[in-house]
C-alpha cells in the first residue's frame, strides 16, 4: 500500500513505467506463446495436431478444478477439496454402474449430487460453523478421501469383480458414459468442449451477472457487502457448491477415462489445479481470479508438461517446471504490479 | 417536539457482552431538519446508527415511521423502508476490485433494483445518474477505474453519492466530513440543504462543531447510553459541551503563551512530496510546536511518513541535528528518536487483539527486555503509566485496545512514544474521529513535549485543531510551503485564503 | 504412494474371501478340535501374529491381506494388521509397535530392506518368528523367512511369448519406472531380452505417480507420435500397461502395436478381451493365493516344520488367445480354467486345510 | 467478525456463556485423554508402554514440521514446502553418505543447510518479491519435489546401488547417523526427546522473547508493526529459514529411520503438519498459533490413528479420523470461541 506509493512515487520515467503496465497485462501471454512456438519449431511431433488436442484433452480435468477453484477464490477462499471430490466421483461413477447395473446417465447425476452435497458441507463449516475457508476444506478432504473408500472396502471398482456376498458384479461401465472422455466433436476431443463451454459460463457467470459480482464484492470487502445488504454466507456458500458441481463433472471425465473406478484417481489433482487457479489470477494482468485466466493457466501448464515430455525429460522435470511457471506467473502479478493484486486471502 | 414526527426511537438499548453501550435512547426526528448528533468518543453514536440501519437488531425498544412500528432487522430492510446510511468507516462502503460504477450502482444491483444480467458499459449511464445526484462530473474512463486506485476523498464522495442516489426517506450520515476537503464539505452541505428543503430528515453525526453550527436544526446530545441534552437553533454550546462530557468539566482552551524554538533539531532541504510539485526547505525547531496544515491531498502524510522513513521523497535531503539523517525505514528513524503518529488508527498502528501494554511496549521492546527476553513486570507498568498519564477509560493495561473507543484508543497510540526520548515526534491528523474532551487532552500533552524540548509536528486539515495546539503555522498546498509563520502573526482567514489558493 | 506396483495384479474382489473368511472361522473351532493334528503353538489358538504391511491400499493389497486371514483362520491365527500406508517410515515404527505388543511371530508385506532389516534382526533376536513377502534379507536377517514371487520368471514368461510374436531385430518401446524392486528386477530380464533379440529400443518412458494409468497414457501418448514405427511396448506392471493401451487406441495404432504386460486384473480381462485389443499377453499370480501362501510359510515355520529359509511363487502366463478362448470375462472364471493359480501345493501340510479363491 | 458482534449482541445468559468459555478452553484436551482412556482401556496393547513411545515416536516428525509451520503461522503466513524439504532432507542425507562416503555429521549438517536455503528462497520470494506465502511456497515446493530427483535420477538412494557410471555406491548409512531415531534415553526414544526440546524452545521463543513477540505483531498487522519500528521483513523471513530449518530436522529423523534415501519419503507429510499446526491454534483456547497446541494436536492425531490401527480399522477410517479430529478442533476454536480468532491470513 505505503510501498506502492513510494513506488509510484519514485515515478516519472513514464516509458519504463508503461512497459512493465505492459509486462505485467502481456508479459504472461507471450511466455506461453513463444513456448509453444520454440516446442513446435524444435519437436515435429509437437506440431502435430493430435498432440495438441491429446494435450489439451490431458489438461481439460485440471482446468476445470481450477475453474471450480476459481469461484470460491473470488469469495476469498481456497477449496481444498477438490481432489478428494473428483475421486470421490470416479468410485461413485464406478458404484453405480457396476455395483448398481444402472445406466451412464444415471452415474452422471449421482456424481453431480455427490458433488454438489460436499459443497454444501464445505458451505456449512464455513457459513454456519464459521470455520476458515482453508481449514474447513481441508478438514473436508480428509473426510472425503476415506468416505469414498468405505462402500468399496477400500478396492478400486472394476466390472466382473466379485462382492461382498460372493456374487459377481452385475453392470460395467456402459459405452455412452466412456464416451465423456473418448468422443470427439470433428477432431476435437469432448473433454476439451466442455472446458470450453464451462470457461465461458463460468467468466459470463462473474463478470457480467449480478450474482458474480456480488461474489467478487464478498471476496473484497465481505463487511460492506454485509452493511449494503448483500446475503454474503448465501453466495459465500454458493461458490462452494458450484466448486463441488464442478470437481465432480472433471471427477467424471477421470472415470471415464481410467474406464474403472480406480480409488487412487484424483489424488495428485489438488495442487495442479490450485496452481492453475493461482496462475490465472496473474494472467491479463488482472490480479484476481478469473475464467479465462485459469483456462489460460492450465494450457500453459499443459503446453511446458507435453512439450518437455517429448523433449524426453524425465518426469520429475515437470514438478520443477510447474513450479517455475507458478513463480514466473506471480512475479508477474505480485511483483512486477504496480497495483495490489486483489486476490484476497483464503482465512 | 412536533407531532408528525417521521422517525421515533423508544428506549432502544443495546449491549456487547456485558458491555451496555445504549440504555434507553429516546430520539424524534422531525421531517425537513437536519438533526446533529453528538456525543464523546465511545457514547454509542454508531451503534444507535447501526441499530437504526439494521446492522445491530438492538436488545430492547421500538422504532416508529409515520406511526407504525417497524422491526429493521437487516440492512436490506432499512434500505426498503427508506434509511440511507453511510457510516463511519469509508472502507466500510467501498468495494475495491469492483470499478467504480459498479460501487456507485452497489446496493441497487444487489437489491435487484437494476437487471440481473449487464455488462460494465450498460451500467455506465445509471451509474452516471448516481454520480449526478452529488453532482460530481466524473468521466466514463474514471468510471471503469478500480475504486482501489482512487483517493479517500473520491471513496468518500462515491459513498455519499450512492446514498443519495434514490431520495431516502432518512439520511443517516456518520462522520462524513472526517475525510473531505473544504470544497468537498460545503457541496455535500448544499446537497444536504436541498434536501432539507424538499423535506426529507438528515440525522448528522460529527466531532467538528464548526459544521453542525452551520448546518444543523437540531442537535442531541449522547451521554453514557442516553439523550442528556436537545438544543434548537441557537445553540449554547458551554451547555452542549457539558452534557457531552458530564462531570469531566471542558479543559478550556488555555490561551497558551506561543514559544518560539531556537535550535534546529531538523533540517530539510530541497524536499519534493509529489513528482508534480517543486521542492522546499524546511526547518522543523525543538521546543515549538509546528502546525501542518492542508487540505486532503496537500501532502502532509507524504511529508510525515516522509521524514520518519515510512516512504521516501521523490526528492531531497534531511540533516538531524547537525548529523546527515537519511532514514532506510521506520525502525531507523525510530533509532534516531523520530517518531510518527500515523493517519489512520485502525490500519497503521493498532493490532487486533493486542492489549494496552502490549500495543504501548511494541516500540520499545528494548525497554522491557534484557538480553532480548521480555520482562512482563515492566510491560505491566509501562501499559499502567499510560493509562494514568493520558487519563484512558479502560479496565486495565490487559484490556485490548480495539474494544476501546475512538478517542481512549488514539490516546493509548499518541502516549506509547512519549516512553521514548523523541527528538522529533510526528502526529499526522491526531484529533481525527476524537471527541472534545480527548482532544484536549492530547493537545496538552503535546505541548508539554514540545516545552520539554521535542520538536513537535501536529499535520491536520482543521483550523480550529492547529490553532489550538500550533505555535507556528505552515501551509501546505499541492505538496508546496505556502506560509510559514508564528500563530501569532497571522489569523483564521489568511490561513483559509492560503490554504484554498491554487497554484 | 510407493506401494511396489509390480505385484499389483489386481484381481479378484477382497469380497470372496471375506464371504469364506466367515465361513473359515466358523471352521477354525473344528479344526483345533481336530487339534491332536495340530502341531504347537496351533494345537491352542488362537495364536496372535501380527501382519506389518508397507501397504494395505488398494486391489492387490486388498486381496494378499484377505487370502492371508482367510488361511489364517482355518489354523486359528489371529492376524493383528499394521498398515503403514505406503510410508516407509510409518512401516518402521509400526514394526516396533508390533515388536513390542508381544506376539509370537510377525508377517511383514512388502518394505524397503534397508528400513525393516534392523528392527526385523531385533525381532528374531528377541525369539520372535519373522516372515517376510518381497523384501530381500537373506544377508542381513538369516533367521527370517523370505517369501517372494519370481519376477524375473514372470518377466521371462511373457517376454518369451513376446519374442516368438514378433520375432527378432524389430522396433520396441520400453514402459517402466527404475528404482522399485521388482520393476528393477524385471528391468534386467527386459534388457537381456532387447539384447539377445537384437530388438530396437525407440523409447523408453514411465513415471511412478498415485495415478499410474492415467499419467502414463500421456507419457506414452507423446512417445508413440515421436516414434510412431514401434511394434511392440513392453510395461512390465498392468497400470502401465493400461495406460499404454489407452495411448495405443488414442492413436488407433492397435493393428500395428501390440503391448505386454506383467500382472492381470477384472479390469485388465475386459481390456484384454475387446475387440482388436494390442494387449496380446500377461503374466502373473493371484495376491490372495500368495497371501494365504506367506501365512502357510509363516505357519510351518513356527510349527518348525519348514525346511527352507526362501520361499519362492511361480507365475503363470495368460495370453490373449487364451482368454478369448475360454471366453473368459473375470478372474475367478480365470481361476477356474488356470487351477496352479491357486498355489494349493505351495508350502503346504497336512495340518492346513488349502484354502481356494 | 461483525456476525460474531451480532452473536455477542445477544449474550448475557452469562453461564452459559462461561461454560461455553470453559469448552473452548479445555475442550479440546478432555477429548484428547478422553480418548486416550478409552484406548487404553478397550485395548491391551494400547496400554503397553513402548506402544505409546512408538506411538509418539511416530509422531515426532509431524510435530516437529508442525512447530516449524507454527513460526510462519504466527508471522501471519503458511509454509507449504515442508514435506517437500523433509523430502529433500533425506535424499540429500542418504547422498552424502552413499554416494559421496561422508560421515553422519556431514550429512547432518549438509541437511541442516539446504533446509535453511529453502527457507531463505521461500523468504526470498516473499518479502523481496512480494509474493504472497501460500503461494510462494507452494512453487518453492513443486520446484524442491523436482530438483530433488534430479542427482538421483528419480531413484531411491541405498546403499551398495549402482552409479550412472556403474560404478558402485562406495558409501552407506552410519551407524551414528541411523542411532538418531534408533536411539532411546532411558525407556524414551531420542526422536521424543527432540520434539520435546523443540518445543520448550519455540515457546520460549515466541512468547519469551522479544522476536517472537515481533513476529506476533506482524502476524497481527504488518504496517502498524513496521510504523512501529519492527523490521518486518527480516523477521517475516526469518520465520521461513526458522520453519525450513524445523523441517529438515524432521527429514533428518525420517531418513533415520528408513535408513535410506528414499525419494516418496516426506510426500504425506505437508497436510498432517499443516492440520497438527491448525489443531494447535485451537487447543487451550488460545486462538493463535502456538508451541504446545502444535505439539499437542500432533500428540492427538498420533493417539487417534494407532488407537484406530490397534482396533483394527482400514487405513482409510484414519483419514476420515484426521477430519473429524480437524474440524472438531476448528469448532471448538471458530465456532464455540466467543472471541475473534487470531489465525492471521495465509496471503
Ligand atoms: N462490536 C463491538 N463489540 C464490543 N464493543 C463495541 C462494539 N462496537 C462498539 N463497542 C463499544 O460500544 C461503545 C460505543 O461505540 P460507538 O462506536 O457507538 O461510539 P461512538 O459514539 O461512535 O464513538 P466515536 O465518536 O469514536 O465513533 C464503545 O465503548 C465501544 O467500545
Ligand atoms: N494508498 C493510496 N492510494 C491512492 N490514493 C491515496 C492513497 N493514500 C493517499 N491517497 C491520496 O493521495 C493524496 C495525498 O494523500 P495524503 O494522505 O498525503 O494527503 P494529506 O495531505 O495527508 O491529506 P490527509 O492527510 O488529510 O489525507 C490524497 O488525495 C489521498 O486521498
Ligand atoms: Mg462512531
Ligand atoms: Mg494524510
Amino acid at each position: 500500500m505505503s510501498d506502492q506509493k513510494a513506488q509510484a512515487a519514485t515515478g516519472g520515467r513514464e516509458m519504463a513505467l508503461r512497459f512493465q503496465d505492459g509486462l505485467v497485462k502481456y508479459g504472461f501471454i507471450v511466455v506461453t506463446i513463444l513456448l509453444f512456438v520454440y516446442f513446435s519449431a524444435t519437436e515435429e511431433t509437437f506440431r502435430n495436431p493430435n498432440t495438441l488436442f491429446s494435450m489439451l484433452k490431458f489438461t481439460s480435468v485440471v482446468a476445470i478444478a481450477g475453474l471450480g477453484i476459481t469461484f470460491t477464490m473470488v469469495v476469498g477462499g481456497l477449496d481444498l477439496s477438490v481432489g478428494a471430490v473428483a475421486g470421490l466421483s470416479v468410485t461413485l461413477s464406478a458404484m453405480t454402474m457396476v455395483f448398481y447395473n444402472q445406466q451412464g446417465g444415471v452415474a452422471i447425476v449421482v456424481v453431480l449430487l455427490a458433488g454438489a452435497l460436499v459443497g454444501l458441507f464445505n458451505a456449512f463449516l464455513i457459513v454456519i460453523l464459521k470455520i476458515p475457508d482453508l481449514l474447513a476444506t481441508l478438514g473436508t478432504m480428509f473426510i472425503v478421501m476415506g468416505l469414498k473408500l468405505v462402500p468399496v472396502s477400500g478396492q478400486s471398482v472394476s466390472s466382473g469383480m466379485t462382492l461382498r456376498d460372493g456374487s459377481i458384479a452385475p453392470g460395467k461401465f456402459t459405452s455412452d458414459f466412456l464416451l465423456i472422455d473418448r468422443a470427439n466433436v470433428g477432431p476435437v476431443p469432448f473433454p476439451v468442449i466442455v472446458v470450453l463451454i464451462l470457461t465461458i459460463l463460468t467468466w459470463f457467470f462473474l463478470t457480467r451477472t449480478k450474482w458474480g459480482r456480488m461474489m467478487y464484492a464478498i471476496g473484497a470487502n465481505p463487511e460492506a457487502s454485509r452493511l449494503a445488504g448483500v446475503r454474503v454466507r448465501f453466495y459465500h456458500g454458493l461458490a462452494y457448491v458450484i466448486c463441488g458441481v464442478f470437481a465432480s463433472i472433471g471427477g467424471l471425465i477421470l472415470s471415464s477415462r481410467i474406464g474403472q473406478g480406480d480409488i487412487s484417481a484424483g489424488s495428485s489433482l489438488l495442487l495442479d489445479a490450485v496452481a492453475v487457479a493461482l496462475v490465472g489470477t496473474s494472467v491479463l494482468g488482472l490480479g484476481r481470479p478469473n475464467a479465462w485466466g485459469t483456462a489460460l493457466g492450465a494450457l500453459l501448464i499443459g503446453i511446458v508438461i507435453t512439450g518437455l515430455t517429448i523433449k524426453g525429460f524425465p518426469y520429475y522435470a515437470q514438478d520443477i517446471a510447474k513450479g517455475v511457471v507458478l513463480l514466473v506467473a506471480l512475479i508477474f502479478s505480485f511483483t512486477l504490479s504496480r497495483r495490489k493484486t486483489r486476490y484476497v486471502s483464503a482465512t | 417536539m412536533t407531532s408528525q414526527a417521521t422517525i421515533v426511537m423508544r428506549d432502544i438499548t443495546m449491549s456487547f457482552g456485558a458491555n451496555m453501550v445504549l440504555r434507553g435512547v429516546n430520539l424524534e426526528i422531525n421531517p425537513a431538519h437536519v438533526t446533529a448528533l453528538l456525543g464523546a468518543n465511545g457514547a454509542g453514536k454508531s451503534t444507535l446508527i447501526k441499530i437504526l440501519s439494521g446492522v445491530y437488531t438492538g436488545n430492547g425498544g421500538v422504532i416508529e415511521i409515520d406511526g407504525e412500528p417497524q422491526t429493521i432487522d437487516s440492512p436490506m430492510t432499512a434500505r426498503r423502508i427508506g434509511l440511507q446510511t453511510v457510516h463511519q468507516r469509508i472502507d466500510d462502503g467501498v468495494i475495491p476490485g469492483l470499478s467504480i460504477a459498479e460501487n456507485l450502482l452497489f446496493e441497487q444491483i444487489a437489491q435487484n433494483e437494476i437487471g440481473r444480467v449487464a455488462s460494465l458499459r450498460s451500467l455506465l449511464p445509471k451509474a452516471r445518474e448516481v454520480a449526478d445526484a452529488l453532482h460530481l462530473d466524473w468521466s466514463d474512463s474514471y468510471l471503469r477505474k478500480d475504486v482501489f486506485e482512487i483517493g479517500v476523498a473520491d471513496k468518500q464522495l462515491l459513498i455519499l453519492a450512492r446514498a443519495l442516489a434514490r431520495r431516502p426517506r432518512l439520511l443517516i450520515l456518520d462522520e462524513p466530513t472526517s475525510a473531505l476537503s473544504q470544497s468537498e464539505v460545503d457541496r455535500l452541505f448544499s446537497v444536504i440543504n436541498e434536501l432539507r428543503a424538499s423535506g426529507i430528515p438528515v440525522l448528522y453525526v460529527s466531532h467538528r462543531l464548526g459544521e453542525i453550527d452551520t448546518l444543523a436544526d437540531r442537535l442531541v446530545v449522547l451521554r453514557d447510553g442516553q439523550i442528556r441534552g436537545e438544543q434548537d437553533r441557537p445553540f449554547d454550546w458551554t451547555a452542549a459541551l457539558k452534557d457531552m462530557l458530564g462531570e469531566q468539566t471542558v479543559v478550556e482552551l488555555e490561551s497558551f503563551e506561543e514559544r518560539h524554538g531556537t535550535t534546529t533539531v531538523l533540517d530539510l532541504k530541497g524536499v519534493q512530496l509529489f513528482t508534480r510539485s517543486a521542492p522546499f526547505d524546511l526547518e522543523i525547531r525543538s521546543g515549538e510546536v509546528t502546525g501542518v496544515i492542508g487540505l486532503l491531498g496537500s501532502g502532509k502524510s507524504e511529508l510525515a511518513r516522509g521524514i520518519f522513513g515510512a516512504d521516501s521523497f521523490v526528492g531531497g535531503t534531511m540533516t538531524l541535528a547537525g548529523a546527515k539523517y537519511a532514514p532506510a525505514g521506520p525502525s531507523e528513524a525510530i533509532r534516531n528518536d523520530v517518531y510518527l503518529v500515523p493517519e489512520d488508527r485502525a490500519q497503521e498502528s493498532m493490532l487486533p487483539g493486542w492489549s494496552i501494554a502490549r500495543t504501548a511496549s511494541l516500540p520499545f521492546l528494548k525497554m522491557i527486555a534484557s538480553r532480548s527476553v521480555l520482562n512482563f513486570g515492566k510491560e505491566h507498568a509501562l501499559g499502567i503509566d499510560l493509562i494514568n498519564e493520558f487519563s484512558v477509560v479502560a479496565d486495565g493495561d490487559e484490556q485490548e485496545v480495539d474494544s476501546l473507543s475512538g478517542g481512549n484508543q488514539q490516546k493509548v497510540i499518541v502516549g506509547r512514544w512519549l516512553h521514548g526520548t523523541p527528538r522529533v515526534l510526528l502526529l499526522d491528523e491526531p484529533f481525527r474521529g476524537v471527541d472534545i474532551g480527548a482532544r484536549r487532552d492530547i493537545s496538552r500533552k503535546t505541548r508539554e513535549v514540545a516545552g520539554s524540548g521535542v520538536g513537535v509536528v501536529v499535520l491536520t486539515s482543521d483550523i480550529d485543531e492547529v490553532l489550538e495546539v500550533a505555535d507556528r503555522i505552515i501551509v501546505l498546498v499541492d505538496g508546496e510551503v505556502r506560509m510559514d509563520t508564528y500563530s501569532s502573526q497571522t489569523n483564521r482567514d489568511q490561513i483559509v485564503v492560503r490554504m484554498s489558493e491554487v497554484a | 504412494s510407493q506401494s511396489t506396483p509390480a505385484d499389483e495384479s489386481s484381481s479378484a474382489a477382497a469380497a470372496t474371501s471375506a464371504a469364506a473368511s466367515a465361513a473359515a472361522s466358523e471352521a477354525a473351532p473344528a479344526s483345533s478340535a481336530a487339534a491332536a493334528a495340530m502341531p504347537a503353538p496351533f494345537d491352542a489358538p488362537p495364536v496372535k501374529v501380527a501382519l506389518v504391511q508397507n501397504s494395505g491400499a488398494g486391489d492387490y493389497f486388498q486381496q494378499w491381506t484377505n487370502g492371508a486371514k482367510q488361511q489364517a483362520a482355518t489354523i486359528g491365527m489371529e492376524l493383528q494388521v499394521y498398515d503403514a500406508q505406503a510410508d516407509n517410515a510409518k512401516q518402521a515404527t509400526d514394526m516396533e509397535t508390533a515388536i513390542g505388543s508381544g506376539v509370537s511371530a510377525i508377517i511383514v508385506d512388502h518394505g524397503q530392506a534397508d528400513t525393516m532389516c534392523p528392527l526385523i534382526v531385533k525381532a528374531t533376536d528377541a525369539g520372535i518368528k519373522v516372515t517376510v513377502y518381497d523384501i530381500e534379507i537373506t544377508e542381513c536377517a538369516p533367521a527370517a523367512v523370505e517369501t517372494a514371487q519370481s519376477d524375473a520368471d514372470l518377466a521371462t514368461l511373457v517376454l518369451t511369448q513376446m519374442a516368438t510374436d514378433i520375432g527378432q531385430s524389430v522396433p520396441v518401446g520400453y514402459v517402466n519406472v527404475l528404482g522399485i524392486a521388482p520393476l528393477d528386477r524385471r528391468d534386467v530380464v527386459w534388457q537381456q531380452f532387447v539384447k539377445d533379440n537384437k530388438w530396437e529400443q525407440l523409447f523408453f518412458v514411465g513415471k511412478f505417480t498415485n495415478a499410474v494409468a492415467t499419467d502414463n497414457a500421456q507419457l506414452v501418448d507423446a512417445a508413440l507420435k515421436a516414434n510412431p514405427t514401434v511394434k511392440a511396448i513392453f510395461a512390465p506392471y498392468d497400470e502401465l500397461t493400461k495406460g499404454t493401451v489407452s495411448a495405443i487406441e488414442q492413436n488407433n495404432m492397435q493393428k500395428d502395436v501390440s503391448a505386454y504386460g506383467i500382472d492381470i486384473s477384472n479390469a485388465d480381462i475386459e481390456v484384454m478381451t475387446k475387440a482388436d485389443s494390442p494387449w496380446k499377453a500377461t503374466a502373473t499370480t493371484d495376491p490372495n493365493a500368495i497371501g494365504a501362501g506367506v501365512v502357510r510359510a509363516m505357519a510351518l515355520e513356527m510349527a518348525g516344520q519348514l525346511d527352507t529359509k526362501e520361499v519362492v511363487f511361480p507365475g503363470v502366463l495368460v495370453t490373449q488367445q487364451f482368454l478369448v478362448d475360454n471366453k473368459i470375462t473375470n478372474m475367478d472364471e480365470l481361476r477356474a480354467a488356470m487351477p496352479e493359480l491357486n498355489l494349493t501345493n505351495e508350502v503346504s501340510a497336512d495340518w492346513i486345510p488349502p484354502v481356494t479363491f
